[in-house]
């Protein structure tokens, strides 16, 4: 194995990485900041993909424009699902079980709309103009579009960072992700917090379905795959942890690709075992965050 | 009160000993028995998944690793043994099941609530993929076929009041243990299990006895499954077989000892109708689960049974 | 009389603020004795740490003679401590009776049987009710307890702990929450429980008719220390506590 | 009751009663075939073609008069693509409705679960879509019928045409990518013995084993290129194609490696998902082609279902439309839809004119194997928008004799061994 090759599977393992941590980014802030577990992120993420499709391929909308789309109708279409349904169970004996049914039965009614409006067809998007070549870094030859991923996820974590650490909103959401009763007390709106945080949640799902659309097919039922590796993300990073979904993404996409590169037959378990590995040893994910509620 | 409950146990035995053991003779055709098969083999693992959830608060999301094992244990003896052991091979899947149950139970439990399920879910999905990619051992997604039990099993009527006979003794039992001390603590632990440590009871501890419980029943019906649909497949341990019968327990009310049997019922028929009539089941499966958990998360038992409170005197209890 | 409940030198943190700082103490057997203190002075800290609930981080804690500061919650609850909370705590959708039996079945060992209805536990059973009546709840049994006032869901949680047979009971503000003539009421029942059951009692308050009215001794916590010792009337009368906490209330 | 309950009440009535209103059977002098077809995920679409081609040609024979004064019908049920749930709608089919034949399914696992079925009631089942071989070879059973072509015969044309590759543009590596699973594994062994049996001398320089369904190959893409295979053989199906070409054609794989996806690589819906984006010059192939044969027949069947549902049909489509003239070609020589033994001798042998026949040939089922033998064309992708959203479809076609791709007579056994 030369330097080069090990470098491109390295840039392959930051590119899965990228895309994973954007969607589990979002499952993981509205865990850590509303104590909700959104089942159906997956879907908010299809539902992205969809829409970029919609604003791309019928509006011939310009693709960041449909990035953008896609992102403001996953935000919205998650504040409805917040306001009208989620918002009614808060507080309910067993509040947990309930979120996980009702979200449940968000996929498979968001499954079925999406069929109802896009039909079963497999969907997908060319990549945006100037970016559908190939870039040379180091000698290597990386598609830029593929760059271009990798560097917005960066964006991401460093506007991510500021406004948790710097901003007013950010030290909200991290005492929320402490004690959700005591916001109530320091004069802020509660619910409307949470609608807006579960708006920004799904709007980062269904931005990451934007972006991965030119990669990608999407069909009805996408979503499900995509949660559950995003599952596996956060529970190796810690529920609810930023960072850790940051760390386990680029964990989870560099074990993958390395695995590739060297046992390409057991490839597809590695993802499972280094979870396995990480509930054995540390539960509660690598960053533990948050009190978890230990009987 | 312990007379009214009494009686509401005979409603529920009497109805089910003849609406069920009547099936082979009523039935129009071998598609009927084989549909109260399934109810009676899905009702039972609802009602032992509800001891889990329902009783002890334990969302597990994924006791389909427990039925899925107890189906291939039976599917793989079967195929490579032959069809005598069919019988010890459910026994197999079981004690698989338990010790499995033991294991992961110890990691899963350490967490509670939320993380609780997502680990439960984390596992299944692990024994899917390991059952899916080990094609050489488990045939991996094309199943295994023709599971056929042997002897006078192999008669469909027969095969039906053997399942039939194990789902009373093992809903029997799980309604002896929720009316058990075991019962009432693990109640305890759902709705307090602070307070049940300061009774000097090990709150971890039950929780495991009850998970091998449940998982237990889970292995069962997955091992008597076989048996119905003479075929397993991978999609046994996927995440949505759990989900099935969370439905099936929420459906019926997970607040009652029975509602997640009366939930199995409604499910596989809805299933049956809804499957036959139109190709968006799963649109009309999400909205009866909407509808379930927002505005009667008590389920349909619980529902009539709140109703009927209401206008008889007395007042009525939750269990 | 050797002491049930001894503290050596008890000391926890949180963060960088001591909740405890170096509390000894010693409790005699039999005895019914009260700690007070301001707000924040770390007195539900201490039940915490003598449960096992937290762990001191220094110091040892003797339970009978028998060094209990590793110990966990469970094991101290077998050894015969029991204890009630300032919030109350019991188990909502159970009836009464049940909640109370399910305390008689755990001191009882009996609740890792699987097949025995609760029903067929006639002796735990009978003690239920028997405590029930002494707390005054023999009419409620077979209530839920979510429907029950506030004042019976405290003497409930009572209850439970009493239920344990414990050696020593701790309670935590019994009376809070409750109206004068409940406290009134309450004060009584808990003189009266003492007795009739041979308790050694420990109980948190800030109601001071109750402290004066039935302790022996009277402790009191400030800033996680323990500033005085006594019977109430030392106490009552030691100028260190008057300035620090009781203050204008008896001036 | 409150208003919430009494909302909730007549929502759950509304569902009940819509689910109701919708009538299964009429009562007539029927022929009824069962489906089981998924309509929902990832093979949604195959099953939602196949329905749509059945019932076009159930209406071309009933607009005809029908098949000896029968009328056919088709009723179909999601099968969800679990063969535990089929299994259940199967027995119902044949012993509450009383079907005459079970007809379809896209997954393998299915299909291995509802031959047992077929065998055990002793129904004809007429398999038009899934893939796996072992239905003809080791787990043959006397009333399954495939109506279109096979991994093996798939992988045979493939192996034919690396064949005539090495003769004119010499190759020696080969790596092969597919889905972890039964269908992808099978392909990359049927492809392996068939280059052996023809003689071919190859390298296998790489095997890859993405998930079914995987999001994301980046890493196996770059891992490929470092083995610098000449040949790529793929053994993907529907979405996982179209996410693997994406995601490697800016690499520059397609320029180094020769592309090769021989069984469903060549699917309408590749073409229609990747529009321009589609690279020129990938070797494909599918068991039908929307342009090709030009025969008039191919030419009226596509039209006619791109008329009917507005697009232009996957090659499950094609096998669901062979499917159902089959079981009328079948009943018109018994006479009866009723007399299962005598169906299964006019299936064994059947000669039936279909869409993907090309000129002077018509395919037939083989009476040993029950498995249809038809032709086999490979071809490239080339420019052509005649058939929207697609911009790329197949051309300098390769044709495969029906006769050259069929098992030799030991490959059962072999399986079996095995």
């Amino acid at each position: 194995m030369d330097i080069s090759f090990i470098a491109m599977q390295f840039l392959s393992g930051l590119m899965m990485a990228t895309l994973l941590f954007l969607v589990a980014s979002g499952l993981t802030l509205i865990f850590g900041v509303g104590n909700v577990f959104n089942f159906a992120h997956g879907s908010f993420y299809m539902l992205g993909a969809y829409l970029a499709y919609q604003a791309v391929s019928v509006w011939h909308a310009n693709f960041w424009l449909s990035v953008l789309v896609a992102s403001v109708g996953a935000g919205i279409f998650g504040m409805l699902a917040e306001f009208l349904f989620l918002r009614r169970i808060y507080g309910r004996a067993e509040e947990g079980g309930f979120q996980i049914l009702l979200t449940y039965s968000f996929i498979l009614v968001i499954d079925d709309l999406v069929k109802l409006v896009w039909g079963t067809e497999y969907k997908s998007l060319p990549r945006p103009t100037g970016l559908t070549g190939t870039a040379e870094i180091f000698g290597l030859s990386i598609p830029s579009y593929n760059l271009a991923i990798i560097g917005i996820g960066l964006v991401i974590v460093v506007i991510a960072w500021l406004v948790l650490s710097r901003t007013r909103s950010g030290r909200i959401a991290r005492a929320a992700a402490l004690d959700r009763e005591m916001l109530g007390s320091l004069g802020i709106n509660v619910p409307l917090t949470m609608t807006v945080v579960f708006g920004i949640a799904t709007a980062m799902g269904g931005f990451a379905g934007a972006l991965a659309a030119p990669l990608r097919s999407v069909s009805p039922g996408a979503g499900i795959e995509v949660i559950i590796d995003s599952l596996i993300v956060v529970v190796i990073g810690g529920m609810g942890n930023f960072w850790g979904a940051w760390l386990g993404a680029l964990i989870l996409g560099e074990v993958n690709s390395f695995a590739v590169a060297t046992f390409p037959e057991w490839a597809s378990l590695f993802s499972y075992l280094v979870m396995v590995l990480t509930l054995i040893f540390k539960p509660e994910g690598i960053f533990a965050s948050r009190k978890i509620r230990r009987i | 009160m312990k007379k009214s409950l009494f009686n509401k146990d005979i409603i529920f035995w009497g109805l089910f000993v003849v609406v069920f053991g009547s099936v082979p003779f009523l039935k129009q055709s071998d598609y009927h028995l084989m549909l109260a098969n399934s109810i009676l083999i899905w009702g039972m693992f609802a009602v032992a998944f509800n001891m889990l959830f329902g009783v002890t608060g334990m969302l597990s999301f994924g006791q389909a690793l427990y039925y899925g094992l107890g189906a291939y244990s039976v599917g793989l003896v079967v195929k490579n043994y032959g069809p005598s052991l069919f019988l010890p091979a459910i026994g197999l899947g079981v004690v698989l099941a338990v010790i499995t149950s033991i294991l992961v139970g110890l990691l899963v439990i350490r967490l509670s609530g939320v993380y609780f399920t997502v680990l439960t879910l984390a596992f299944g999905q692990l024994a899917w993929q390991i059952t899916f990619r080990w094609y050489h051992f488990t045939g991996g997604d094309d199943g295994i076929q023709g599971i056929m039990p042997s002897g006078v099993l192999e008669n469909h009527t027969v095969y039906y009041y053997f399942t039939f006979v194990l789902v009373i003794l093992a809903i029997w039992f799980l309604r002896r243990v929720a009316n058990s001390p075991m019962g009432l603590v693990l109640r305890c632990i759902r709705q307090n299990p602070e307070r049940v440590r300061f009774l000097g009871r090990r709150v971890r501890r039950n929780q495991l006895r009850i998970y091998v419980i449940s998982s237990f029943f889970a292995a069962l019906a997955g091992g008597l499954m076989t048996g119905v649909t003479n075929s397993i497949h991978p999609d046994m341990f996927y995440w949505t077989t759990s989900g099935e019968v969370i439905l099936m327990a929420v459906l019926g009310g997970i607040g009652q000892f029975f509602g997640p049997f009366i939930g199995a019922t409604v499910i596989i028929i809805i299933q049956d109708v809804v499957g036959a009539r139109t190709e968006y089941w799963s649109l009309i499966i999400g909205l009866i689960m909407m509808v379930m958990v927002l505005g009667m998360p008590r389920g349909l038992v619980g529902e009539i049974r709140g109703l009927k409170a209401r206008f008889a005197p007395g007042r009525m209890s939750r269990g | 009389m050797e002491p049930i409940l001894e503290l050596q030198n008890v000391t926890k943190s949180f963060g960088g603020l001591r909740v405890t700082s170096d509390v000894s103490l010693s409790v005699a057997q039999g005895s019914i004795s009260a700690i007070i203190g301001p707000n924040g002075a770390g007195k539900t800290t201490i039940f915490n740490q003598i449960t096992g609930y937290l762990k001191p981080d220094s110091g040892k804690i003797f339970f009978c003679g028998q060094d209990i500061t590793e110990l966990n919650t469970r094991d101290i609850v077998t050894l015969g401590m029991a204890r009630a909370f300032q919030v109350t705590s019991f188990f909502p959708e159970e009836t009464v009776l049940d909640n109370v039996r399910v305390a008689c079945l755990s001191q009882k060992n009996k609740t890792r049987n699987l097949l025995k209805g609760v029903d067929d536990f006639k002796d735990a059973t009978d003690q239920a009710h028997k405590i029930l009546s002494s707390i005054g709840l023999e009419k409620e049994a077979d209530r839920p307890a979510f429907e029950l006032a506030h004042g019976d869901q405290k003497l409930l949680d009572i209850g439970i702990a009493l239920a344990l047979q414990p050696k020593l009971l701790l309670l935590d503000e019994p009376t809070s929450g409750m109206s004068p003539d409940e406290r009134l009421l309450t004060r009584n029942l808990v003189k009266k429980l003492w007795k009739e059951f041979n308790l050694t009692l420990i109980f948190i308050e800030h109601d001071m008719d109750t402290v004066f009215g039935i302790a022996q001794t009277v402790r009191v916590l400030q800033m996680g220390r323990l500033l005085a010792e006594g019977s109430p009337e030392e106490i009552r009368n030691n100028p260190e506590v008057i300035t620090a906490y009781l203050g204008e209330e008896v001036l | 009751m409150s208003r919430s309950k009494y909302f909730c009440v007549m929502a759950l009535a509304l569902v009940a009663a819509l689910v109701c209103s919708i009538p299964v059977y009429a009562q007539e002098k029927i022929i009824k075939i069962g489906a089981l077809y998924p309509m929902t995920g990832r093979a949604g679409l195959y099953g939602l073609d196949s329905v749509d081609a059945a019932e076009m040609a159930i209406e071309e024979i009933n607009s005809k008069g029908g098949v000896n004064g029968y009328k056919l019908e088709l009723t179909n049920t999601d099968s969800k693509a679990k063969p535990d749930y089929s299994v259940m709608v199967a027995k119902r089919y044949i012993t509450q409705d009383k079907t005459h034949f079970l007809f379809g399914v896209v997954s393998s696992a299915v299909g291995l679960a509802l031959t047992e079925v077929s065998k055990q009631y002793k129904k004809i089942f007429i398999g038009t879509d899934h893939a796996s071989t072992q239905l003809t070879t080791d787990k043959f059973q006397p009333y399954y019928f495939r109506v279109s072509n096979n991994t093996f015969q798939s992988m045979a044309a493939g192996a034919l045409y690396l064949k005539e590759l090495q003769q004119t543009k010499p190759w020696e590596t080969i790596a092969y990518i597919g889905p972890d699973y039964a269908y992808g594994h099978d392909q990359w062994q049927e492809l392996k013995y068939n280059l052996d049996r023809f003689g071919v001398k190859y390298k296998s320089v790489g095997e890859y084993w993405p998930k079914l369904f995987a999001p994301d190959y980046t890493a196996f893409i770059t891992s490929i290129i470092n083995d610098k295979p000449d040949i790529l053989v793929a053994g993907f199906w529907g979405g996982d194609t179209v996410a693997f070409i994406k995601q490697a054609q800016p690499y520059g794989l397609f320029k180094k490696t020769l592309y090769f996806h021989p069984d469903a690589g060549g699917n309408y819906e590749l073409m229609s998902a990747m529009g321009s984006e589609l690279p020129e010059g990938l070797v494909l192939s599918a068991r039908h082609h929307n342009n090709w044969p030009e025969t008039a027949l191919n030419k009226e069947y596509v039209e006619k279902f791109f008329k009917r549902t507005g697009r232009y049909p996957t090659y499950a489509a094609e096998g669901a439309y062979a499917g159902i003239y089959a079981i009328a070609e079948a009943v018109k020589k018994v006479g009866n839809p009723d007399d299962t033994e005598a169906l299964v001798k006019a299936l064994e042998g059947l000669k039936i004119q279909l869409p993907e026949d090309p000129e002077g040939f018509t395919s037939y089922i083989d009476p040993e194997t029950h498995q249809i033998v038809q032709v086999q064309a490979i071809g490239l992708t080339k420019p052509n928008d005649k058939f929207p959203p697609a911009k790329m479809m197949l051309g300098d076609w390769k044709i495969y004799k029906a006769e050259d791709l069929l098992p030799p007579k030991d490959y059962a056994e072999r399986l079996k061994k095995k």
